[in-house]
């Protein structure tokens, strides 16, 4: 037994515990909560050359299962989010008024979701990736039909084709190489044609999955229509699946053959997805609306940082900064949406001018919504800031003026949309508020939020966490001694 | 254990803010309680610490919240002055805010995030590595946000608006420029400036236009001024607040760190930056002084003297001269103390008098005597009258100019003290020589409990300034600190 | 026994203030205001007894201020402590109606605190503080009696007050920093000696003590001021208060190093305005308003004996006693005559006569009639004026003899039947007879030679201006000439037309222009926005989507290329 | 580049240049149709063609490799569960719309 395997296996249990009990099954959240939070945190602390091969078989067809500092931090969050998550939805179930059945299908979709997130973060086997990609996209497919079945379809589609270009890269993969494990192919691979379209058709595949500008069109109706604790695990979970493939295939399986030129494509999407994305979620008037095109603006930090780690001399920083963006926007944007639910649920209506006077009802919802803002924006003291602090070091670093501007800018662009919404609750009541608070209602929120914030104090063990097996600091599995 | 002092400064407000958050309305007395012990309990820290630095002994905790990043606070006697001055402001307008909201809504709110100002106001001042200071800077800017949009008017949300607006835009400026820095010569601490000989020059104007762009928005220096006459909007212990010690002088604070001890006045007055700045400096203050001159509103009238007289900081730092950086430096505290008894004074007689328009003060010397008299000798110390403080400061100013062979400076801080008497004695002329109009009723100033702690704060911040005037060259005055200061570090 | 009598000059200073301090508690006021003449004692104690040249450190204050007593000073300080001494007396009657006395107690002490300090400062510190003390807070008592025309005399006072203070202070900048950063009075007069100096330092320095003293071109205030306040305050004022401008010349004229420049333009404004203000003077309505010109007069006396020893580089033992024994008898005497005014209504019958009698030998003395104590002050003055300067002296005594017939002419009328009561009477008097006795008691100490040097013929001979002032007024009384009327405080009305005129136009030029900046510019955000909104309908098809995914993949590709 | 047809076909080249027919025609007809319906076949043409062209690779000249077979497998599996659960959302929003005739949520801006 290892935490590696367990991450996979407990929630695989839990997903089958929870289509056999139906509505029993929400109290199952009490348990697999703490028991995977304490699954993840082993995890965290593993020796750096952590590994596990399912089922003895050996390599080209085994499952190889190991952690490296992407997956530890990755596995950890996902860990923290989804309980927090699944803890608030135990007191406010995630339900359409006369859709009550909703609330059971919601248990099993989570479950699936943590165990496709978790298998596909600790595995380096493209094709398992698929599965686990496939996983992921069900669950999340059917958590956003929860809220809108249309936007789901679409989000559906255009995710299968998503999947389809991934699995015809490996497919190309397959052909060439005759293997489709990541260290593997980190040896055997060489820029011919063949190569550089898998790449091509994976990288664009799995950019669907992340919802990077301009494939992110699915995004912002699925997400911003679903229930609020589904939201949540959407924007948090779903979309960091393909990003974290695409580091795989972009540092670990093909660093050889990536030139500049590519990287730069990818960074400079990042870029436009930062100010695209902002400007759109300026223009809301919805409040889930916003958050959710916030999440396009912040996927796009994740790719802006492509080049700045493969143009660093010494890319810890750069690869600590990406690494970290996506965890704080984790933390933060699940805070958000959870909060963004209960404030929608006490307000008059959707609509951000609509949240007048909720400052004074519900102060402590507010506050989670501000601090998860804090950390979007990338103020300090926040994960978020020490992220972007990374990132933007790296960039003037090298020159690259062109990101840091962006960075810079995209953190304004948060400011603005998101301290408007913030505003608006400080407004007065047009009507009375019953306010929608206590308990884990409010401290799911809360505690993400709170989260996202402290990241910004252990800057250093974060980083040194990120470090480990990080694929520039020397062959994979061949581990260097944690940075002093 | 001396070590974590500076920490302890950190601590204690935040305690205080995480009890006026939690504690629900109807136990506001024990809110009360805590924020004024707190606020007496740092008093008596920063006195110890005082001591304690007279003797030479710098405290510093340091932390590494990145790698190669370090976290430090450091209390040089630099930055206790600036501590001194908050820690002792603080008390007073703790005194002053609860007298002031009694019992008005969203207190829990209002008090935790007043705290939180406190925490981010004292770690600017400690900061001992440029990015530390960020940290602060920036957390001064969001802590000040629900201050500034308080009441929840519209008025007050476009406050806020604005108020960020300015703020993040100078502060990711100033990010960027200190980024920038770094990536050429590495993490910069304050106690040992950066080595900038291999820079070139060009570069390094670029980044010091950057910074002091970025701090300059917070110092509210002409073009970037204009959050703070908006951000009166906000309660009138806020507008204290931020005008007379944490948001305006976080931004010349930092300035003067920027000049001594990053640059260093050798590249400063090498890159030739020293003359434009004083320059900007002095425009801010002229024009600061007109357009104060134009308002018919007190609160904004005083807004725009403290854009004006700000720029007395940064133009000390900028002077590069032994005079003009101790009458910066003591400017920053006595500015500080002046213009906070003019904002408790405009807010207790909008408070108990309902004046919020200068033609409203008619008589108001004569309904409320104590008030209007630490009124009158704020606004005399910001004319430079003295023996009230200011005239310390524009004294060792105008010196330091002539010594920086700038005596073009002279002229404006004569034309300044001409445009703030224009603007400030029509004021006390019709508060004590005009009789009060006849519909507005009598009140007794200083009767109940309430109306003492709303009054007295300022009364005693004017007996202040009028102390740190006369006793100008006592040791502990700020005078003699902002001395201390500028022979241990500056004038070597 | 040295060492106690030093404390003195701290005490002259802080005593007042004491009072001024006690005058703000709930009800005193009018206890105060009868304490009014308790103000001056430590000051005159200090005067008569206090160590010349001995300084007292004040350590901690200020910058490290301290105070000094010159020879020169101490005679300032006791004429001053002796008028505020009387004219204390006098408001504590006057004012004992009055329906502000905490305010007036308050005002008088501070002003006098000041008044004394500028005497008896070491530093240019100290003595800025002071001097903007007297000067500042003296408006209070100039608006006492919150008539329109006081505060309109008040916000003239104001203005040019704030005004000097603020070239007294940028030069007193000038001067230190050209001193090498020095603050004694003493070491920054040296610096402006020094050839170093900042050449603004010095006339900035005249026209900040100028406009206290009453300069000619910068005098518009004082003839509008000084009658505009209550009468003891008028008296103080004018006696004592002005020479706070006048110590100012002569603590940092740099005597002694010929300024050519400098002291010719001192000298000439000075002079002329001895002669201008006292014509001026004959065209005034008011009694106090004609000594307020007077006073100009006189004053310009000073100031031009002083440009001249300025222009000539006399030494200050040459120039100074002379000058503090023309301020002096100057002081008293203006003090006695605008106490005169007040009692002039309360005096009937034989008192007018009386009083009459004793103004009119006032007068006389003022215009130097020999034998006389300004005959001796103005003879003392006529050493260091130079030839042509003792010659305008001389032929002054015309015009001041003029202008003190139309005080006379124009004193108020008395109401019949009042006797003046005794603490008003006694002040008057007393002030005229220090100002006639005291002259003549120091002039030996002060000059170093004997009252009675030159022969009597020779001073009779001299005194034939005044014996053409007498015949020109014998004339005009018999021929019923009446003098023009002009208004107070001369060019001031018009200035002030031009001024307010200009202010007008400013603030609607400022206006105009502030509304055009915030017209607003037509607001293309909506246009854009449905643009934005057909953009994200494209990113939302399921098409669009494929048409990317290719393209993207092709990007990849083609970039790897490279 | 003149290799005669039989060896193309021969190398098991023709099925997986058919699969490369079956990704066009599915890519073109997943752009060019609105229907969800349409789009999800157009979809699993895509998909059968992948699968076609994983499938060739296994074919060795004298060995059939079972590895790429094995992801033929289960992508098979993969993409008939989907294609199922596709079906169903496709099935139930016909059924809502139906039940709610003039709610058109499909075109609402951004949520639904």
């Amino acid at each position: 037994m290892s935490p590696l395997d367990l991450l996979v296996a407990v929630p695989l249990c839990c997903m089958a515990a929870a289509l056999l009990l139906g509505r029993a099954a929400r109290g199952l959240i009490l348990l697999a909560a703490p028991l995977m939070a304490g699954l993840a945190l082993w995890l965290a602390l593993l020796p750096p050359d952590a590994a596990y091969l399912v089922g003895q078989w050996e390599l080209p067809l085994g499952i190889l299962l190991r952690a490296d500092g992407v997956a530890r931090l990755m596995i950890l969050a996902t860990a923290l989010v989804i309980g927090a998550v699944g803890l608030h939805a135990l007191v406010e179930p995630p339900e359409k008024p006369g859709h009550a059945a909703q609330a059971e299908t919601f248990w099993p979709l989570v479950y699936l979701l943590w165990a496709g997130a978790n298998a596909g973060f600790l595995t380096t086997d493209l094709f398992n990736l698929y599965v686990t990609l496939e996983m992921v996209s069900l669950a999340a497919v059917a958590l956003a039909a929860m809220g809108s079945l249309a936007a789901a379809l679409r989000y559906f589609m255009i995710a299968l084709l998503g999947s389809l270009a991934y699995l015809l890269g490996v497919a190309l993969i397959v052909a060439r190489y005759d293997t489709v494990d990541v260290t593997l192919l980190a040896q055997l691979a060489e820029p011919d044609l063949a190569t550089l379209m898998a790449l091509g058709l994976m990288t664009a595949g799995l950019l669907i999955k992340a919802a990077l500008f301009p494939m992110h069109g699915w995004l912002p109706p699925a997400h911003a229509a679903a229930p609020a604790p589904a939201s949540a695990l959407l924007s948090a979970i779903a979309v960091k699946l393909g990003f974290v493939i695409l580091v795989r295939l972009w540092f670990e399986a093909f660093p050889a053959i990536t030139g500049p030129a590519a990287l730069q494509v990818l960074g400079g999407l990042g870029a436009a997805a930062v100010l695209y994305g902002s400007v759109q979620a300026m223009r809301q008037d919805r409040l889930k609306a916003l958050v959710a095109y916030s999440t396009v603006a912040q996927v796009g930090y994740l790719f802006l940082a492509f080049p700045l780690v493969a143009g660093a001399i010494d890319p810890g920083d750069a690869w600590a900064g990406m690494t970290l963006q996506a965890v704080a926007h984790m933390l933060a944007k699940a805070a958000m949406f959870l909060a963004a639910g209960l404030m929608l649920k006490a307000a008059a209506g959707e609509r951000i001018a609509d949240l007048g006077g909720l400052a004074q009802a519900m102060p402590l919802t507010v506050t989670a919504f501000g601090l998860a803002a804090v950390s979007l924006m990338g103020l300090p003291p926040s994960g978020g800031f020490t992220a972007k602090f990374l990132l933007l070091t790296a960039a003037i670093e090298q020159g690259a003026y062109l990101y840091a501007g962006v960075l810079i800018l995209g953190g304004l662009l948060a400011a603005v949309y998101l301290f408007g919404a913030l505003a608006a609750c400080f407004a007065p009541a047009t009507t009375p508020r019953t306010p929608v608070t206590g308990g884990l209602r409010t401290a799911a929120p809360l505690a993400l939020a709170g989260l996202a914030i402290v990241m910004g104090f252990g800057g250093t063990a974060l980083v040194e966490l990120s470090a480990i097996a990080a694929p520039w600091a020397g062959p994979a599995l061949i581990l260097p001694e944690p940075a002093p | 254990m001396m070590t974590f002092a500076p920490l302890a400064l950190i601590l204690l407000p935040l305690a205080a803010a995480v009890v006026s958050f939690a504690l629900p309305e109807r136990l506001s007395a024990w809110r009360n309680a805590a924020n004024l012990g707190v606020a007496c309990v740092k008093l008596v820290v920063v006195t110890y610490l005082l001591m304690q630095a007279e003797a030479g002994l710098v405290f510093e905790w340091r932390y590494e919240f990145l790698p190669g990043h370090d976290f430090v606070l450091r209390l040089d006697p630099l930055a206790l002055l600036f501590v001194t001055l908050s820690v002792f402001l603080w008390l007073l307008t703790t005194i002053y805010a609860i007298a002031y909201f009694d019992r008005g809504p969203n207190l829990p709110r209002f008090f935790g995030f007043f705290n939180l100002c406190v925490l981010a106001a004292t770690g600017v001042a400690m900061s001992g590595t440029a990015i530390t200071f960020f940290l602060f800077y920036e957390l001064l800017t969001l802590a000040t946000w629900p201050l500034v949009a308080h009441k929840g008017d519209e008025k007050s949300l476009r406050a806020g608006r604005i108020y960020l607006t300015y703020t993040l835009a100078g502060s990711v400026a100033f990010l960027a420029g200190i980024l920038w820095l770094q990536s050429l010569v590495g993490p910069i601490e304050f106690a040992t400036p950066p080595d900038l000989a291999g820079v070139p020059a060009l570069t390094l104007t670029l980044i010091f236009i950057l910074c002091i762009g970025g701090l300059g928005v917070k110092a509210a220096i002409f073009p970037f001024h204009g959050w703070l006459p908006e951000a009166m909007a906000a309660p009138a212990p806020v507008s204290a607040l931020l005008h007379a010690v944490a948001v305006v002088k976080a931004g010349a604070f930092g300035i003067v760190r920027m000049i001594y001890d990053v640059y260093g006045i050798g590249t400063v007055a090498e890159l030739g930056l020293g003359v434009p700045l004083a320059a900007l400096a002095s425009v801010t203050i002229l024009y600061g002084s007109v357009r104060a001159l134009m308002q018919s509103d007190l609160k904004k009238r005083l807004a725009y003297s403290t854009v004006s007289q700000v720029s007395y900081i940064v133009l000390g730092a900028s002077l590069i001269g032994p005079f003009a950086v101790i009458g910066g430096l003591v400017h920053l505290v006595h500015q500080g103390i002046m213009k906070i008894t003019l904002f408790m004074c405009a807010g207790a007689l909008a408070n108990r008098m309902g004046i919020k328009a200068i033609a409203d003060l008619d008589g108001a010397g004569r309904q409320m005597p104590v008030t209007m008299a630490a009124f009158s000798v704020g606004a005399l110390g910001m004319i430079g009258m003295p023996p009230v403080a200011g005239f310390i400061s524009k004294w060792y100013l105008g010196i330091g100019a002539l010594q920086s062979d700038a005596a073009w400076v002279v002229a404006v801080l004569a034309g300044s003290s001409l445009l703030n008497a224009a603007y400030f004695l029509p004021l006390l002329y019709r508060a004590w020589l005009l009789p009060p109009p006849a519909d507005r009723p009598a009140i007794r100033e200083l009767a109940t409990t309430r109306d003492r702690m709303l009054i007295l704060p300022a009364a005693l911040t004017a007996l202040v300034s009028l102390g740190a005037g006369i006793f100008a060259s006592l040791p502990f005055s700020p005078l003699g600190w902002a001395t201390l200061i500028a022979e241990g570090g500056y004038l070597r | 026994m040295t060492a106690d009598l030093t404390l003195l000059l701290p005490l002259a200073v802080l005593w007042p203030m004491l009072l001024a301090g006690l005058a703000l508690l709930p009800g005193w006021g009018p206890r105060m205001l009868m304490l009014l003449p308790l103000g001056p004692l430590p000051a005159l104690a200090a005067a008569l007894f206090a160590p010349r040249d001995t300084p007292v450190a004040l350590p901690g204050v200020l910058l490290d201020g301290g105070l000094d007593l010159t020879a020169t000073g101490a005679i300032f300080l006791g004429g001053a402590a002796v008028l505020w001494f009387w004219a204390g007396v006098y408001a504590a009657v006057y004012l004992r109606r009055d329906g502000r006395p905490a305010a007036f107690a308050l005002f008088w002490n501070l002003v006098l605190a000041g008044n004394l300090g500028v005497f008896i400062a070491a530093d240019i510190v100290s003595f800025y503080v002071f001097f903007a003390l007297v000067s500042l807070l003296a408006y209070p008592l100039v608006i006492h009696d919150r008539q329109p025309a006081s505060m309109r005399a008040g916000t003239v006072y104001l203005v040019l007050a704030v005004t000097g203070e603020v070239a007294i202070l940028v030069g007193l900048m000038l001067a230190s920093f050209g001193a090498g950063g020095a603050i004694g009075i003493e070491a920054v007069r040296a610096g402006l000696a020094l050839p170093s100096a900042h050449p603004a330092a010095l006339p900035l320095l005249i026209v900040g003590f100028g406009i206290k003293a009453g300069l000619m071109p910068l005098h518009v205030w004082l003839p509008v001021a000084h009658p505009a306040a209550p009468v003891p305050a008028s008296a103080v004022l004018s006696g004592a208060i002005v020479k706070a401008g006048i110590f100012g010349m002569v603590a940092f004229l740099p005597l002694g190093t010929p300024a050519a420049v400098a002291g010719n333009v001192l000298t000439i404004l000075g002079f002329s305005g001895l002669f201008l203000a006292a014509l001026l003077a004959v065209g005034q309505a008011g009694a106090k308003s004609v000594l307020a010109y007077s006073t100009v007069s006189q004053m310009g006396l000073v100031m031009g004996v002083l440009g001249v020893a300025l222009a000539a580089g006399s030494a200050p033992a040459t120039v100074l006693p002379a000058v503090a024994l023309f301020a002096l008898h100057h002081g008293l005497a203006k003090g006695a005559l605008f106490l005169g005014v007040g009692l002039a209504p309360l005096c009937g019958r034989a008192w007018r006569w009386g009083l009459m009698a004793v103004l009119a030998v006032l007068g006389l003395s003022l215009a130097g009639m020999p034998l006389l104590a300004g005959a001796l002050v103005k003879s003392a003055m006529k050493d260091p004026a130079g030839a042509l300067g003792a010659v305008l002296i001389g032929l002054s005594a015309l015009t001041t003899a003029l202008a003190m017939a139309r005080y006379l002419a124009v004193l108020p009328k008395a109401k019949p039947r009042r006797r003046p009561p005794l603490l008003m009477a006694l002040p008057f008097l007393a002030l005229a007879g220090a100002a006639l006795w005291l002259p003549w008691l120091l002039y030996a100490d002060v000059t170093g030679k004997s009252p009675l040097a030159a022969d009597l013929a020779s001073k009779l001979a001299e005194a034939w201006p005044l014996g053409l002032a007498v015949l020109l007024i014998a004339g005009a009384v018999a021929v019923g000439l009446k003098p023009p009327a002009l208004p107070e405080g001369d060019a001031l009305g018009p200035v002030q037309r031009r001024a307010a005129a200009l202010t007008a136009a400013a603030r609607a030029a400022l206006r105009a222009g502030s509304r055009s900046l915030r017209r607003s510019r037509p607001r293309k955000q909506a246009v854009i926005g449905e643009d934005l909104d057909r953009i994200e309908d494209i990113f939302r098809e399921g098409a669009a989507a494929a048409i990317l995914l290719l393209a993207i993949a092709g990007a990849v590709v083609a970039a790897s290329l490279i | 580049m003149d290799l005669p047809l039989s060896d193309i076909l021969s190398a098991g080249h023709l099925y997986a240049l058919t699969g490369a027919v079956l990704v066009g025609l599915g890519l073109y007809a997943f752009i060019t149709q609105r229907h969800p319906l349409r789009q999800l076949l157009a979809v699993n043409v895509v998909g059968a063609g992948i699968f076609l062209i994983l499938g060739s690779l296994g074919r060795g000249p004298d060995a059939t490799d079972p590895f790429p077979q094995a992801l033929v497998i289960t992508g098979i599996v993969v993409a008939v569960a989907l294609t199922a659960f596709g079906a169903a959302m496709i099935v139930r929003q016909a059924e809502t719309r139906a039940a709610a005739k003039p709610a058109a949520d499909d075109n609402a801006r951004g949520a639904s």
